[in-house]
C-alpha cells in the first residue's frame, strides 16, 4: 500500500517535470510573441528593451529554468496582453469553469450510470434499446453543434434560456459562483447540459458494458444461488464491482472535461479558462498559454493522483498490496 | 443455414443479422460515395469563386438562385449553394478522418506491439509516453499542435494524429500483450522462429479485431475532432470550407433565425458519425468474446 | 546408462520487479514482497533415447516450468540443457529443431486465424524441412500420421473438436521432425472418451518414431501408462526419480506417498465408502518456502534435521533416486 | 424407503440460439433421498451442469426450462414464482461451482458476504449472524474463523476459497446442494481433503447432494449412486458399485474401459471412436449410436429408460458381460 503511493506519487512528480517541459518547449516554438505586444513601427531599441524586459533573449534551457524557478514560487509571469499576473488573470476565471464542469461530470456520472445499469441489466428492454440509441447519438453528434442547437431551440426560439453569460453571481468565500441564484442557475444549465451530453453518453455505454460482463460472471451466479435478491445482488456486487472502471473513467473524464470546457465555453461565452485559452492562443499570449497547460497538467495529475488513493481504499487488493 | 467456413465469411453472415448496422454500413459507404464523386453530384463547384454570388448569400432553402437552378438547402454567406458546399465539405471531412486514422493506426500499432513483444525497458518507455498522452485530452494537445504548426490539412492531420495515435498503441499493446502470452506464440517461438516471422504472421493478424473497433470510433472521432477545430477557427482555410468550418461560419446568423447555414451541415457531419459509430458497435459486439454464445 | 536428454543443474529464477515506490517503501519498513520465486532449482535428470520420463507434482511444483526450460522455451537462469551433447540454447535464444513441445489446451496453442495446414507447415518451411510447393503433400502425409483427413488441412482451428485440434497439434511438432517431445499435459483439457484416443496416437508414435519424450500431467494414473520413468516435484525440486511401478508400488519419499494416496481411484468392488489418505495442509508459497526440506511441515516422518538441513539426492536402488532424510523408513512403510 | 427429497422428472431445458434450439437437458429423471449423495457424470457438452442449474431455476437466457418437474421435499419448483424460487435457493437447495476464485466478490469481505447470504434468508443479529458464520467456517475446516471473518477472498488459497463457498452454501442447512465440479479446478491433495469432509458433512448434516463431475474415480469414492449422462439426457444410472462393476451401456462401459487404470502401462487403451455429437445436430434416434459398436438398425429409434431392480439404462443393445476387473 504505501509502496503503491509512493510509486503512484513519483510517476505523479516526474509526469509533472516533463509536461513542463514539453508545454514550455511547445509553446515557446509558436510564433513571435515580439509583434504583438510590440506596436510594429516601434524602434529597434525599444523592442529589443522589451525582448530582454521579458527575457526573451536568454537561450531556451534558461528561460526554462527561471519559468520552473517562479513557479515554483508561485509566480507564473505576467500576461503580454492584459500585463496582470496570469495566475491572477486565471485565478479570477478557474471557479467558472470549475463550476460548470463539476455540475457536468457529477450529474452525468450519476445519471449515466443508473440508465447504463439498467441498460446492461435488461438488454432486451425497449426502454434499454432507447438509451443505448440516444447514447450513441450523444456520443457522435459534436458538442458544439449540440450546443449550437440548444441555443437555436431553448434561446432563440423559444426563449426560456439565456444563450450566454455568467448571470448573476454571490460571492462565497471571495469567490463568485452562478449557482446559488436562480438567475445564475438559468444561465449555467445549457452550457452544462452541452458539456454533459457527450459524458452521459459515455458513461452509459461503460456502465452498460460493465453490467452485462458482471452479470454474465460466477460471482452474480454464486449470489443468486444463494437466495440473494435482485436488488441486494445490484447493491451490493454489481454497483461495488462496477465501481473500479466507472471510478477510472470519472477521473479522466473529469480533467478532459476541463480542456472541452474550451468548446462549450467559446459557444456560450461561459467567462472561465477555456475562452480564455482560445483568446491567448489566438494572440500568442505564451504566459497564460503556459501556465493553463500547466494548470491544466496538474489538474490531471492531482486527479489520477487521488483517483489512485481512492482505489487503494475501496479495493482491498490493492490495499492490501496484492497487485501484481 | 450455410455456415461460412472462411473468418470473414463468418464475421459478414452475424454483421448481416444487424440490420441498423447494415443500413448504417450502407449510409457510411454512400457518404463516401458522395464525397468521391462530389465533382458530379453537386450543383455547383463551391470552391471556384467565380461562380459565387454575393447576391445569392444566406438565402433559405428553396430559393433559385442567379445560377438558375434551386438551392434545396439555401445558401451559406460566401453564397455557395449549401448542398455543394455539404458535399465538397464531406470530401474534405473524410478524407482528413480517414487520413489521420490510417496514419495513427500504423504508428500506434507498431509501437504498441513492439512494447508488448519487446518487453523490458522499450516497453516501459513506450507506454509511459503513451499513457501520459492519453492522460492529457485530445483536443488539447491538437490546439496546441495547431496553434503551433499553422493552419492547412498536413498540418491538421499532424495534430490529429498527436492526438490519437496513442489510443492505438494503448489497444494494440493490450491485445498484442493478452496475445503474446498465449500458446500458439509461444509454439510458434518454440519451433523456433525468427520474432519478426512471429510478429508478422502470428501476431498481428490477431491484434486486428480491437484496432478495428477502435479505427471505426477514432475516425469518427477525427471526424468530429476536427469540425470542433474548424469551429473554433483553427482548422482549414475559409476557402476550402469543411463541414465544421461551414458551421462556426453560420453561427452568427443563427440568432437572427438564419438557422440552415449551421444546421444542414451539422445534419451531414452527425448523420456521417453516427453510421460510423453504429458500424463500430457491432463490430465491438461480435469481437467481444464474452458477450458470446 | 547413454544419457541422451541431459538436463544438468537447471535453475530458474523469476524475479519480484519491484517498483521504484515498493524498493522506497521496503526501505523505510513497509512490508514488501522482495524474495524472487525459485520456480525451478537445480534440476538434474538424463533421458535414454526413446525413453518416457513423466514429470508429476500439484500446481506449482514447476513441472511446467520445467518444460519449458527443457524445450527451449524459457531459458535456465543457470545451468543447461543438451540434445545428444549439443545445447538446446545458446545466450537466450533455442538453438536447435530437435526438440518440440505439445501444448495443454489446444484451444489457445492454434493460430485461430490460420488454416491448419499452414500452422503445420509454417516451421517445416522455415527450417528447410520442406519447400513451400511440396508442404501440402508434406503436411498431408502427418496429417495421416496423426489420424486426421489431409483435405482438412484448409480448414481452421474453430472447425475441429478438442481432440481434432490437439492431433493437428501433435501434428505440427512432429512435423518438426524433433528427436525431443515434451508434452505438457496434453490431455489434461480432454473429455475422457477422447483421452484415451489421444494416449494411443502418443503410446503409437513415440514407439514408432523412436522418440524421446517428456510427459508433464497432474493425473498419476495417465503418467503411469505411459511413462518408463517418473520424476516426482514438489515446490521446484525433484523428490524422487525412478521406473514407474517401482516409485508408484513402494514410494520411498513421503510426498509421493500422500500424493498417491490422495488420488481418487476408481472403486468397484467398496459398497462401503474408502478412506482417503489425505495429505494435511497446503502447499507453502514459493515466496517463502520453508527451511530445510521443503516439505517437513507435512510430513509424518518430519524429524528435527528435516527442519534445519536440506536431504541431497541420494540412490535407493538401480535407476532410483530420492531426496528424503528418513525415505528408508519411508519404504519399511510402503512395502508393508 | 422415505420420500425421495429431490425427485426430478423428464426435465427438458433448451437453449434457444439464433442457430437453433440446443436440447441441453432433454428429458432427465432421477430421485434423491435424504442424506444421498448421486454422482451425475458426463463429458462437456453432455447437459450436466445445465442439469445442475435448472434445479435451481438459475438457466439464463436464451435458455429454459421448456417442461418437467422438479419436486424438492414435496414442492414443485417449476411452478413457483421468481421470488418464492429466490427463497428456496440457498434456503432448500443451494449451489457450488467450479472455480473458487470467480465465485467470490473480491471487494467484499468473507464476512460480508456470507451475512449477505444469511440475511436472504432470515432475521439474525450481527452478532448471532457472525457466530453462524464462524461456525459454519469452523466445519469446513477453516482455522480461525472469527478473524478470517474480516479477511478478503484473495487473502485465501484456491482450496480455501472453495471451502468458504461450501460454507455458504451450508448456511441454512440446505436439504439438497448441487456441487459443480468444486474440486476440479484443485490440486489433488486438497481435492482430497474436500471430498473428504463433503463425504462427512453429507452424513452428519443428512443433506443430499448432487455432485457434478467429468472424473468418474472422483464420484465413485464419494456417491453411492451415478447417473451418466450423454447428449442431454441420462443414459444410464444405479448404485455406484454396481454400475462400474457392470455397466448396461455401451457408453458407459466404454467411459470406464477407456481409464488408463484399466489397462497394463503402455498397452494401447481401450478407446471410443469419434467425437462428441454436437447438440445442434443430434442424429436421430439413440445419440451414442453413431460411435457405438454393437449399434444396430433397431438405434435409429430412441430407446427409453429399460428399468431392472434399482437400475435403468436407456439402450436396445446392452452390455450383458459382466466387465472384467483388474486388481
Amino acid at each position: 500500500m504505501l509502496g503503491f503511493i509512493i510509486q503512484r506519487f513519483l510517476q505523479a512528480v516526474v509526469v509533472m517535470a516533463v509536461m513542463s517541459v514539453i508545454v514550455f518547449c511547445g509553446v515557446y516554438a509558436i510564433g513571435n510573441p515580439i509583434d504583438i505586444v510590440i506596436p510594429p513601427e516601434a524602434t529597434q531599441e525599444i523592442r529589443e528593451a522589451a525582448i530582454r524586459r521579458l527575457g526573451l533573449d536568454l537561450p531556451l534551457y534558461k528561460q526554462y529554468f527561471i519559468f520552473m524557478g517562479n513557479l515554483l514560487q508561485g509566480d507564473l509571469g505576467r500576461s503580454f496582453v492584459y500585463n496582470v499576473p496570469v495566475l491572477e488573470l486565471i485565478g479570477g476565471r478557474l471557479p467558472a469553469t470549475l463550476e460548470l464542469v463539476l455540475i457536468s461530470v457529477i450529474s452525468a456520472t450519476v445519471l449515466g450510470v443508473s440508465l447504463g445499469v439498467y441498460a446492461g441489466y435488461r438488454p432486451e428492454s425497449w426502454i434499454s434499446k432507447t438509451i443505448m440509441g440516444v447514447s450513441v447519438l450523444g456520443f457522435s453528434v459534436p458538442s458544439f453543434w449540440v450546443g449550437l442547437i440548444l441555443i437555436l431551440f431553448f434561446a432563440v426560439n423559444l426563449g426560456w434560456l439565456p444563450a450566454g453569460g455568467r448571470g448573476e453571481t454571490v460571492e462565497i468565500w471571495g469567490v463568485a459562483w452562478s449557482f446559488p441564484t436562480l438567475d445564475g442557475l438559468s444561465h449555467i444549465v445549457l452550457p452544462a447540459v452541452n458539456l454533459a451530453l457527450f459524458k452521459l453518453a459515455m458513461m452509459i455505454r461503460l456502465a452498460r458494458a460493465g453490467t452485462r460482463e458482471i452479470m454474465l460472471t460466477d460471482t452474480i451466479k454464486f449470489a443468486r444461488a444463494a437466495g440473494i435478491s435482485e436488488g441486494t445482488i445490484l447493491r451490493r456486487h454489481l454497483l461495488k464491482l462496477i465501481s473500479i472502471p466507472i471510478l477510472t473513467v470519472f477521473g479522466l473524464e473529469l480533467g478532459s472535461t476541463l480542456a472541452f470546457a474550451v468548446v462549450t465555453e467559446t459557444i456560450f461565452s461561459w467567462p472561465g479558462v477555456g475562452k480564455l485559452i482560445i483568446d491567448s492562443i489566438g494572440v500568442l499570449d505564451r504566459p497564460v498559454m503556459v501556465a493553463y497547460l500547466i494548470l491544466v497538467a496538474f489538474l490531471f495529475v492531482t486527479i489520477n493522483f487521488v483517483i489512485d488513493l481512492v482505489f487503494a481504499l475501496i479495493d482491498p487488493r490493492v490495499r492490501q498490496g496484492a497487485t501484481s | 443455414m450455410k455456415t461460412a467456413s472462411t473468418p470473414l465469411g463468418r464475421f459478414w453472415a452475424e454483421f448481416r443479422e444487424n440490420k441498423v448496422a447494415v443500413v448504417a454500413l450502407v449510409v457510411v459507404i454512400l457518404m463516401m460515395l458522395l464525397a468521391l464523386f462530389a465533382a458530379f453530384v453537386s450543383p455547383q463547384n463551391p470552391y471556384d469563386m467565380a461562380n459565387l454570388s454575393l447576391m445569392d448569400s444566406r438565402r433559405p432553402p428553396g430559393f433559385v438562385g442567379s445560377g438558375g437552378y434551386t438551392h434545396l438547402l439555401g445558401t451559406d454567406p460566401q453564397g455557395r449553394d449549401l448542398l455543394s458546399a455539404i458535399f465538397y465539405g464531406l470530401r474534405i471531412s473524410i478524407q482528413i478522418g480517414l487520413a489521420a486514422g490510417i496514419v495513427s493506426l500504423s504508428l500506434g500499432t507498431t509501437l504498441g506491439i513492439l512494447a508488448a513483444y519487446i518487453g523490458g525497458r522499450v516497453e516501459t518507455l513506450i507506454m509511459r509516453a503513451v499513457d501520459l498522452q492519453l492522460s492529457f485530452p485530445a483536443i488539447l494537445l491538437a490546439l496546441v499542435i495547431v496553434a503551433m504548426l499553422g493552419q492547412g490539412k498536413a498540418q491538421l492531420i499532424g495534430a490529429l494524429v498527436a492526438a490519437q495515435y496513442a489510443y492505438f498503441a494503448r489497444t494494440a499493446y493490450g491485445a498484442a500483450k493478452a496475445e503474446r502470452g498465449k500458446d500458439y506464440i509461444e509454439a510458434a517461438l518454440a519451433t523456433p522462429m525468427s520474432g519478426r516471422l512471429v510478429v508478422l504472421r502470428h501476431l498481428l493478424p490477431n491484434c486486428t479485431p480491437p484496432l478495428i473497433v477502435v479505427a471505426t470510433v477514432q475516425i469518427a472521432n477525427s471526424i468530429s475532432l476536427e469540425a470542433t477545430l474548424s469551429f473554433l477557427g483553427l482548422g482549414l482555410p475559409v476557402t476550402e470550407p469543411s463541414l465544421g468550418m461551414l458551421i462556426s461560419n453560420g453561427f452568427p446568423y443563427m440568432m437572427s433565425g438564419r438557422y440552415w447555414i449551421s444546421f444542414y451541415p451539422g445534419v451531414a457531419l452527425i448523420i456521417l458519425i453516427v453510421a460510423i459509430n453504429l458500424v463500430g458497435d457491432q463490430i465491438r459486439d461480435q469481437f467481444n468474446p464474452r458477450l458470446r454464445k | 546408462m547413454s544419457s541422451f536428454l541431459s538436463i544438468d543443474n537447471v535453475s530458474r529464477l523469476f524475479g519480484p520487479n519491484l517498483t521504484t515506490g515498493e524498493k522506497i517503501a521496503a526501505k523505510l519498513g513497509s512490508k514488501v514482497e522482495t524474495r524472487s520465486v525459485r520456480a525451478v532449482s537445480d534440476v538434474s535428470l538424463s533421458v535414454r533415447k526413446g525413453e518416457t520420463l513423466g514429470l508429476v507434482g500439484e500446481s506449482g511444483c514447476g513441472k511446467s516450468t520445467l518444460g519449458r526450460l527443457i524445450a527451449g522455451i524459457l531459458p535456465p537462469t543457470s545451468g543447461s540443457v543438451t540434445i545428444d551433447g549439443k545445447p538446446v540454447m545458446e545466450s537466450g535464444t533455442k538453438v536447435t529443431t530437435r526438440v518440440q513441445t505439445v501444448f495443454q489446451d489446444p484451444f489457445a496453442s492454434l493460430d485461430p486465424r490460420m488454416k491448419v495446414g499452414d500452422t503445420v507447415a509454417e516451421g517445416p518451411i522455415a527450417h528447410g524441412l520442406t519447400t513451400k510447393g511440396a508442404a501440402r503433400d508434406y503436411v498431408a502425409g502427418w496429417f495421416e500420421r496423426v489420424g486426421l483427413d489431409p483435405v482438412w488441412a484448409d480448414r481452421y482451428p474453430h472447425q475441429f473438436s478438442g481432440g481434432q485440434r490437439q492431433r493437428i497439434a501433435i501434428a505440427r511438432a512432429l512435423a518438426m521432425q524433433p528427436d525431443v517431445l515434451i508434452c505438457d499435459e496434453p490431455v489434461a483439457s480432454l473429455d475422457v472418451s477422447i483421452q484415451a484416443q489421444i494416449i494411443n496416437l502418443f503410446l503409437e508414435l513415440t514407439r514408432d518414431l523412436e522418440l524421446t519424450c517428456v510427459f508433464i500431467s497432474h493425473d498419476l494414473s495417465v503418467v503411469q501408462h505411459v511413462s518408463d520413468r517418473v520424476a516426482v516435484m514438489y515446490l521446484g525440486r525433484i523428490v524422487e526419480l525412478g521406473p514407474v511401478a517401482e516409485v508408484f508400488g513402494t514410494p520411498a519419499h513421503p510426498y509421493t506417498s500422500a500424493l498417491f494416496g490422495s488420488v481418487p481411484k476408481l472403486v468397484l468392488d467398496a459398497d462401503e465408502l474408502v478412506h482417503f489418505e489425505t495429505i494435511d495442509g497446503e502447499v507453502p508459497s514459493p515466496l517463502s518456502p520453508p527451511s530445510g526440506c521443503y516439505y517437513h511441515p507435512r510430513c509424518p516422518l518430519a524429524s528435527a534435521q528435516c527442519s534445519a538441513q536440506q536431504p541431497a539426492t541420494q540412490p535407493v536402488a538401480e535407476l532410483r533416486a530420492v531426496a528424503c532424510h528418513h525415505f528408508e523408513q519411508q519404504l519399511a512403510k510402503a512395502s508393508a | 424407503m422415505s420420500d425421495p427429497v429431490l425427485s426430478v422428472k423428464d426435465l427438458k431445458t433448451h437453449f434457444f440460439t439464433r442457430a437453433g434450439v440446443v436440447k441441453a437437458v432433454d428429458g432427465v429423471s432421477f430421485d434423491l433421498a435424504e442424506g444421498e449423495i448421486m454422482g451425475l457424470v458426463g463429458e462437456s457438452g453432455s447437459g450436466k451442469t445445465v442439469t445442475g442449474f435448472s434445479l435451481l431455476g438459475l438457466v439464463d437466457a436464451p435458455g429454459r426450462i421448456v417442461s418437467g418437474s422438479v419436486r424438492l421435499k414435496g414442492t414443485e419448483l417449476t411452478a413457483l414464482t421468481d421470488s418464492e424460487l429466490r427463497s428456496r435457493r440457498g434456503h432448500d437447495i443451494s449451489m457450488i461451482f467450479q472455480d473458487p476464485i470467480a465465485t467470490l466478490n473480491p471487494m467484499l469481505t468473507i464476512g460480508q458476504q456470507m451475512r449477505m447470504a444469511i440475511d436472504a434468508h432470515e432475521r439474525l443479529s450481527a452478532r448471532a449472524a457472525e457466530s453462524r458464520a464462524a461456525e459454519l467456517l469452523t466445519q469446513v475446516g477453516i482455522p480461525s474463523a472469527k478473524e478470517r471473518l474480516r479477511a478478503y477472498p484473495h487473502e485465501f488459497s484456491g482450496g480455501m476459497r472453495q471451502r468458504v463457498a461450501i460454507a455458504i452454501a451450508l448456511l441454512h442447512r440446505p436439504a439438497v446442494i448441487v456441487a459443480d465440479e468444486p474440486t476440479t479446478a484443485l490440486d489433488v491433495s486438497i481435492q482430497a481433503q474436500i471430498l473428504f469432509q463433503m463425504r462427512d458433512l453429507a452424513r452428519e448434516t443428512g443433506t443430499a447432494m448432487v455432485w457434478i463431475s467429468h472424473d468418474l474415480a472422483v464420484v465413485s469414492s464419494l456417491a453411492s449412486k451415478l447417473a451418466v449422462m450423454y447428449a442431454g439426457r441420462i443414459v444410464e444410472q444405479g448404485p455406484t458399485a454396481t454400475l462400474l462393476r457392470d455397466p448396461r451401456h455401451p457408453y458407459t462401459a466404454g467411459l470406464i474401459a477407456s481409464l488408463p487404470a484399466m489397462a497394463a502401462p503402455g498397452t494401447p487403451l481401450t478407446q471410443i471412436p469419434g467425437t462428441t455429437p454436437s447438440l445442434l445436430s443430434l442424429p436421430a434416434g439413440c445419440p451414442f449410436a453413431p460411435r457405438c459398436d454393437r449399434a444396430t438398425d433397431l438405434c435409429k429409434a430412441d430407446p427409453d429408460m429399460t428399468h431392472q431392480d434399482n437400475r435403468g439404462w436407456r439402450c436396445f443393445h446392452p452390455v450383458t458381460r459382466t466387465a472384467e476387473v483388474p486388481a
